[in-house]
């Protein structure tokens, strides 16, 4: 327990103190970088949620991703367009408000993984990856091939969205916004992860059968788990659009959901700071060996196969030794 | 559309599923057989079309490169499960995803280093070339015909192997408990690794026979890994039935999909729309025939619970 | 006499041409052990599933408390208070021992939705495990991890999350199985006085056991109940000696 | 004026690895080249890789703006890239050249004075396939391209000129490998040609299926489909066929020919459309940097404006939104030895820019 | 030395040790029951024996030969059959796939599994997975008969069989002994059984031999002490 706080406590105050030291460097770039890091591994969190306590291999989390980044893109561009998005039967507006613009991709997130899981539940194991993964395939065909919202070209915003009383342009006032919001989710993750669903949706992944004789029903602690994972995916891609001030399809495709999920096994599956480990090493290979070569995914292959083969259990898995179930 | 049009357009699906099976063929084996996905199964894919192009341009031999193709991606698959695959077998199926994910860059990368961005070029050879008439006045290309000839020879042959030989019954054994079958005395490793091989070789034939008439390029093996994939979890895993039935449903669909829906949309609404609703459905048809499977089936057509 | 418990009438479930359960009816009634005892593969397991609402029966009606509930899932029957043992461990492998028996009692106190207080720390529930674990003699493992127990001790944390459940009737199937000597005498003792809290449905081919206990015995062969009746009147009945308990057992 | 000689930060960002690595790859080696041959000390490059993927390019656009303080930015090869990016950079203050890719919406409503296209308008080289199309007398096409923005561009601009009927309309998917469905609706049409906008591996697995399938109607596309890069993977297929593009290596003028001298001499390959497009780019803003500061931007972008710098296209000149007015040609594939390569058969269209002018107003 | 010789042997799953200490020796012909309360160690041996579980000490040999160094599948080739805990059944297989993929040349085939328990060769083709309780034990001994073992290894072989089939079986363990001259390890829990077929008798306790000789030397009080009966 202790040596796994230490780690989780040095992971998360790296996030602040690369930012801050990028700050006194005049380096914002770093910063943004630190943004990036701190936003994947919210979308992580969202994951291993679902992967990590439920068993729920979800090769369609892009799809959440997506439509939180689409949340963000549609709102923003009918404000800056002054456009209405809808006008009959009841008058909805566009809006660069980050928190209006956060609930919006939560529940729309939350809806989406609603209807996916409903339908995607009633399969499981290599079944479950593979019709989430179709789900998440149909999303991305149609935001291609829409026209309304820039089909494969996606949408420009222009200018950031606004936080109230914060400059968001800022990049260490952005980055402080999305560690705030990491750590308030962390943190809840944490909690639900010791209560008493927790309890119930990790017994409904290692044996349904069991959950159902004690008079608990694995579908619905796996669909309230589906559904939360969804939210909390599409929250982190209303941050990542922001952050990159724009969106489009790639957000929805296969690939990111396999990065996504990536970051998850990278750190460790089930670790709550898994995912921010994972998106770290991920960012930071990415940006130190793309300098070095054209080729330098031969490399972060090689790296990754290393970590696989000799860090059992992720890298927290690898650093804090074999967890005891949380007691 | 005509009569014989529409015969031509479900021949041409049923072609196009022929072609997914041999993709598909080599994924079932070892993704359903042995329990472990592989996503590195597109890059066996694309190392087979590269040696037959490579082979191919050197010696000018359509078979020798067919077998170049088989034999380096066999190569290849067996050096990957000895040394990486192997450790990988009582992991999580998640350990397997992102080591083979790892390869995937390994192998896309390595190859574009070797062989350079440009894609490559590989054909089919002249006794091949060029349409025969089928009954029926259809002109159809004598290839694809050999295409289905080898796909299904393929499926007959590895369908026997799994469902007949001991071989066969022991790796699916292995599959379920690998202790068992080893205080069995059965050498699973060794099996495992031939399997794997096998498994292997077929996606490099497969890479060969198909890129001839696609392009041979980096990156071409992942689309068709997602296909594949879709393709077996249709048909059940571990079913090579399955698998040859879900190839040629998914083939079916995509094609007439595409050849029909826009007709169908234009009936009720302006053909420049249909045209756009049309085909955005179409790209999405075999995704929304994969969740329908599922839906009604969790285990897909043939797969057992 | 007393109202049975668990009323099951004309039951019939076949897999293929194979009647795996061919008319079958049975009671239990309240503080009774009711012993369901067979050769291997007449059909027994198959009966609890029906029961426990694991497999839908093809015809018949199962009544719990006077009330059908045939049509109801295995979330709705264990909510109903049927508590049930399988015959392989059936138990959360990555679990310690204290935390399947937390996740028993966790069902019984309805209290799964809730989303941010430590379930370790809840006190009742970990009450109620502990003192489950310390009726079947697990209490010094608890903090041991299932995947770690030896074969009978996961047979016997498999009775005590059914005790979490406090159920008002029990299905077990083979208690005993895989417990040593000395533990099926300590579970025979057990369920002995169990039947007061709760009656019991009792598949088990450890005739000691069984004779020790059942208050009533009914024998299945090919799906078919053909006897049921007191310990004395099935030892003396000479088609299931033939079918089931063999020539030592009738000496 | 006193700006001349002033350093020049140039940040490009474009494919360098994975599927595409190759049109990135000889924007960069064309760019570089000029910048070499120039020898101009004041030229200073940093290159990245974005891996295709629209939200790296913006992260690493960031980072040229933010951390590498670069004063002008190019490299970008697909669409939807440029417009992730451009909007961004402009906006930001920086220069963008493009070299490759031309968005309507980048031509149009949101052009802006800080962006320069050096390539072409996404729809010019369609339009070129249309005017051909009615000078070789095909009345009835058949027209194909895969269901996203830029395929829709192609068959708009096609359209815009082409004025026969059309025989079929068809919008494939994106990354498709087999045609056959395809290829049997086109015997069946009853058309007198087939023109197609398929970039990239979905182009060499169509023109290899169409050569194998019996159906001899003439083809038409873009050049992307047969340029240097590409050619020798689709081998005899594209022997005789017909594309429109603004470059070709025997464009006879002097500019031209020490490019392809050079280009072979550095790297032992043909040039690619893509690195006459990269070299190019390096040279119109070689020629501003001899006329101007880049830190006095106006006098910069006049000196951009200009376009005054030796094209190996020949004609060259910046139309009102500050894209090219410049001549079309007509290639075919012909095999020179071993290779495959194309020769221009003549003009399609001269001195033509693009339809979105007229709605760009700084 | 024996024909089976365990000495010695300490064994631990990761940091917990379970076997400290078990020496077992048997001879050809010989049935060895292998005694003890649950949790104390029975099966573990088992598995070193058959190298699922590697010790760190001390010393297992069979026929002479060390086994210590082999990997499993060598180990079972020089002549090991077992039959698991839990019975462990191909789920996926049909009867008859079980029993052809253990299947080594020998006496034991198809043929006679189905002689030895006609209740399989009814259910050939069905999937093991949907078999009773009973009829996967059953099936677990056929398969482990069919690789034609010099040793067999019966980890509670007759766990939930109807009584009937039990004496059936130890009837089969007494042929096996008299006329192939198998040398047999037996766990089983009831004592009145092991009594009627076994000739020696080794008892563990916490992970070490605490009791060995032969099946007659078990009294009563050595039962009480030791099994808790
Ligand atoms: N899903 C199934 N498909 C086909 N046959 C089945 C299925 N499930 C059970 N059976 C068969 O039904 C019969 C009854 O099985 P069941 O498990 O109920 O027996 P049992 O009385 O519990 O036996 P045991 O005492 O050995 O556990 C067996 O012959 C079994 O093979
Ligand atoms: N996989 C395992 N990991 C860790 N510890 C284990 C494992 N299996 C068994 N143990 C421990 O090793 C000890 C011996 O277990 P073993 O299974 O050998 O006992 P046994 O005598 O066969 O018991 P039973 O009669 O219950 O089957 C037990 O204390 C058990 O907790
Ligand atoms: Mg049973
Ligand atoms: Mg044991």
């Amino acid at each position: 327990m202790t040596r796994g706080f230490l780690i989780n406590l040095v992971l998360f105050a790296m996030l602040p103190v690369t930012a801050l030291t990028a700050l006194m460097l005049d380096e914002p770039f770093i910063i943004t970088l630190t943004t990036k890091v701190a936003i994947l591994a919210l979308a992580g969190v969202g994951l291993n949620i679902a992967l990590g306590l439920g068993g729920l291999v979800s090769l369609g989390h892009a799809a959440f991703f997506g439509i939180g980044g689409y949340a963000m893109g549609i709102l923003a561009h009918h404000a800056q367009t002054f456009t209405p998005i809808l006008e009959n039967p009841l008058l909805i507006e566009g809006t660069k408000s980050m928190p209006v613009i956060w609930l919006v991709a939560v529940l729309t997130g939350a809806l989406a993984a609603l209807a996916i899981g409903a339908l995607s539940l009633r399969t499981s194991g290599v079944y479950f990856i593979m019709i989430t993964l179709a789900f998440g395939q149909m999303l991305y065909y149609f935001a291609i091939s829409w026209p309304a919202y820039g089909g494969e070209d996606g949408l420009s915003i222009y200018v950031r969205n606004g936080f109230p009383g914060l400059n968001t342009l800022d990049p260490i006032q952005f980055f402080a916004i999305t560690f705030v919001v990491l750590a308030l989710v962390l943190g809840g993750a944490g909690r639900f992860a010791a209560s008493p669903f927790g309890l119930a949706l990790s017994a409904a992944r290692q044996n349904p059968e069991r959950v159902e004789t004690v008079g608990l029903s694995p579908y619905r602690l796996r669909l309230l788990a589906f559904v939360i994972s969804g939210a909390v995916t599409a929250l982190a891609g209303a941050l990542f659009a922001d952050l990159n001030r724009f969106v489009s399809p790639t957000m929805l495709s296969w690939h990111m959901s396999g990065e996504i999920m990536i970051f998850v096994i990278l750190g460790g599956v089930g670790r709550l700071f898994g995912p921010v480990a994972g998106a770290a090493l991920f960012i930071l290979l990415e940006h130190i060996l793309g300098g070095l070569s054209d080729f330098w995914h031969v490399y972060l292959g090689l790296l990754l196969l290393l970590v696989v083969l000799f860090a059992r259990g992720g890298m927290i898995g690898a650093l804090a030794g074999r967890q005891v179930a949380h007691d | 559309m005509t009569t014989i049009l529409l015969i031509e357009q479900v021949l041409n699906g049923l072609q196009f599923g022929v072609m997914l099976f041999l993709m598909a063929a080599g994924l079932t084996l070892i993704f359903g057989v042995m329990g472990l996905i592989n996503l590195a199964h597109g890059s066996l894919y694309m190392v087979g079309a590269f040696a037959a192009a490579a082979v191919a341009g050197a010696t000018g031999s359509f078979i020798l490169a067919l077998i170049a193709s088989l034999v380096a991606a066999a190569a290849a698959g067996a050096i990957v499960e000895l040394v990486v695959i192997r450790r990988l077998y009582d992991r999580d199926h998640l350990d397997q995803v992102l080591a083979t994910f790892a390869l995937i860059l390994i192998f896309s990368e390595g190859t574009r280093w070797l062989f350079g961005s440009f894609p490559l070029f590989l054909d089919i050879p002249p006794a091949l070339s060029g349409p025969v008439t089928l009954p029926g006045g259809i002109e159809y290309p004598l290839y694809r015909l050999v295409i289905i000839g080898v796909g299904l020879f393929i499926a007959l042959g590895l369908f026997q192997l799994i469902a007949r030989t001991r071989i066969g019954i022991r790796i699916r054994a292995g599959e379920s408990d690998r202790e068992m079958i080893a205080a069995l005395g059965v050498d699973i490793s060794k099996l495992y690794t031939l399997v794997f091989a096998l498994g292997a070789g077929l996606a490099g034939l497969a890479g060969a026979l198909v890129g001839a008439i696609q392009s041979v390029q980096v990156g071409m093996g992942e689309p068709v890994l997602i296909l594949a994939f879709v393709v077996i979890v249709i048909g059940g895993i571990g079913s090579i039935r399955g698998a040859l039935v879900g190839a040629l449903l998914v083939g079916l669909t995509d094609t007439l999909g595409g050849v029909l829906l826009p007709g169908v949309f234009a009936t009720f609404m302006e053909p420049s729309a249909a045209t756009a609703v049309g085909s955005s459905l179409a790209s999405m048809s075999i995704y929304i025939l994969m969740a329908a499977v599922l839906l009604f089936k969790p285990t897909g057509l043939y797969g057992s619970a | 006499m007393t109202e049975p418990l668990l009323r099951i009438e004309g039951l019939r479930k076949s897999f293929g041409a194979l009647v795996a359960t061919d008319d079958v009816s049975l009671t239990v009634r309240p503080g009774e052990i009711h012993a369901l005892i067979g050769p291997n593969g007449a059909g027994k397991s198959t009966l609890i599933k029906q029961i426990a609402g694991g497999l839908p029966p093809d015809a018949g009606r199962i009544f719990f408390d006077g009330q059908d509930i045939t049509g109801l899932g295995t979330v709705a029957r264990a909510r109903a208070g049927l508590g049930r043992t399988f015959q392989i461990s059936s138990l959360a492998m990555e679990y310690t021992v204290l935390q399947n028996a937390m996740l028993g009692a966790l069902g019984r106190a309805g209290s799964v939705w809730r989303f941010f207080r430590p379930v370790m720390q809840d006190t009742g529930l970990r009450e109620a495990a502990m003192s489950a674990l310390e009726r079947v003699g697990l209490e010094e493992h608890a903090a041991q991890r299932t995947a770690d127990l030896s074969h009978g001790q996961r047979r016997q944390l498999e009775v005590a999350v059914a005790l979490t459940l406090q159920p008002r009737a029990f299905l077990m199937d083979e208690p005993m199985a895989g417990l040593g000597a000395d533990g099926s005498q300590r579970l025979t003792g057990f369920l002995d006085g169990l039947r007061h809290e709760a009656p019991i449905l009792l598949v088990e081919h450890d005739m000691d056991a069984v004779f020790a206990l059942a208050d009533r015995i009914s024998v299945l062969v090919y799906g078919r109940i053909i006897a049921t009746g007191t310990a004395a009147e099935i030892r003396a009945n000479a088609d299931v000696r033939e079918a089931y308990l063999g020539a030592e057992e009738a000496g | 004026a006193d700006g001349h000689g002033a350093k020049v930060k140039v940040g490009m960002i474009t494919t360098l690895s994975g599927g595409g690595a190759g049109l990135g790859i000889d924007v960069r080696d064309g760019f570089m080249l000029a910048a070499k041959m120039a020898g101009n000390d004041n030229l200073e490059v940093v290159i990245e890789d974005d891996q295709r993927k629209p939200e790296i390019a913006v992260q690493l656009a960031d980072k040229m703006i933010q951390s590498e303080k670069v004063d002008v930015m190019t490299g970008i090869i697909w669409s939807n890239l440029a417009m992730a990016v451009v909007p961004a950079a402009t906006a930001q203050g920086r220069f963008y050249l493009s070299p490759n890719a031309g968005p309507s919406a980048l031509a149009g409503k949101g052009c802006h004075p800080l962006y320069f296209n050096v390539a072409w308008q996404n729809d010019n080289l369609h339009e070129a396939a249309g005017a051909y199309a009615n000078d070789a007398g095909y009345a009835n096409s058949f027209i194909l391209a895969p269901n996203y923005p830029a395929g829709q561009d192609a068959l708009t601009g096609y359209k815009r000129m082409y004025e026969g009927e059309l025989a079929g309309e068809i919008y494939t998917k994106l990354g498709q490998t087999d045609y056959a469905a395809e290829i049997a609706q086109i015997r069946a049409s009853g058309a007198d040609s087939v023109f197609f906008f398929l970039p990239g591996g979905m182009g060499i697995s169509f023109l290899k299926q169409y050569a194998g399938s019996g159906v001899d109607l003439p083809v038409i596309g873009p050049a992307f489909s047969f340029d240097q890069g590409i050619l020798q993977a689709v081998g005899e297929a594209a022997l005789g066929v017909k594309n429109t593009s603004q470059w070709n290596k025997d464009i006879d003028n002097a500019a031209n020919k020490a490019f392809v001298e050079a280009f072979q001499a550095e790297y032992g390959r043909l040039p690619s459309l893509y690195a006459s497009q990269g070299y190019d780019t390096a040279n119109l803003l070689l020629s501003a940097m001899g006329k101007a500061s880049v830190t006095d931007p106006d006098a910069f972008r006049a000196a951009l404006a200009e376009a005054d710098f030796a094209s190996v296209r020949g004609n060259f000149r910046f139309g009102s939104n500050q894209h090219p007015i410049q001549d079309f040609y007509v290639r075919e594939v012909i095999k020179e030895g071993d290779v495959f390569t194309n020769k221009i058969i003549g003009a399609s269209l001269t001195d033509h820019g693009d339809a979105y002018a007229a709605e760009c107003s700084y | 030395m024996s024909f089976l010789d365990v000495e010695g042997i300490t064994a631990s799953y990761g940091p917990s040790q379970a076997l400290f200490g078990v020496d077992l020796a048997l001879e050809e012909g010989e049935v060895c029951a292998l005694m003890g309360r649950n949790g104390m160690g029975k099966t573990s041996t088992i598995r070193v024996i058959c190298r699922l579980l590697k010790h760190s000490g001390g010393s297992v040999s069979l026929g002479g030969q060390d086994l210590g160094a082999l990997p499993p599948h060598k180990a079972a080739r020089a002549g090991l059959g077992l039959v698991p805990e839990g019975r462990r059944c191909f789920p996926n297989l049909t009867v008859r796939e079980n029993l052809i993929a253990a299947a080594r040349p020998g006496e034991w085939d198809i043929a006679r599994i189905a002689e030895l328990f006609p209740r399989l060769q009814e259910r050939r083709d069905q999937m093991a997975a949907s078999l009773s309780g009973g009829e996967q034990q059953m099936l677990a001994i056929g398969r482990a008969l069919m690789t034609n073992p010099r040793l067999l290894l019966l980890d509670e072989a007759t766990e939930g069989l109807a009584p009937v089939v039990r004496q059936e079986i130890w009837a089969a363990v007494r042929r096996l002994k008299s006329e192939t001259g198998m040398a047999i390890v037996v766990v089983d829990k009831s004592l009145a059984e092991l009594r009627g077929i076994a000739d020696r008798a080794v008892i563990l306790e916490r992970g070490s031999t605490v009791w060995s000789g032969a099946m007659s030397g078990v009294t009563a009080a050595v039962a009480d002490q030791y099994l808790g009966v």
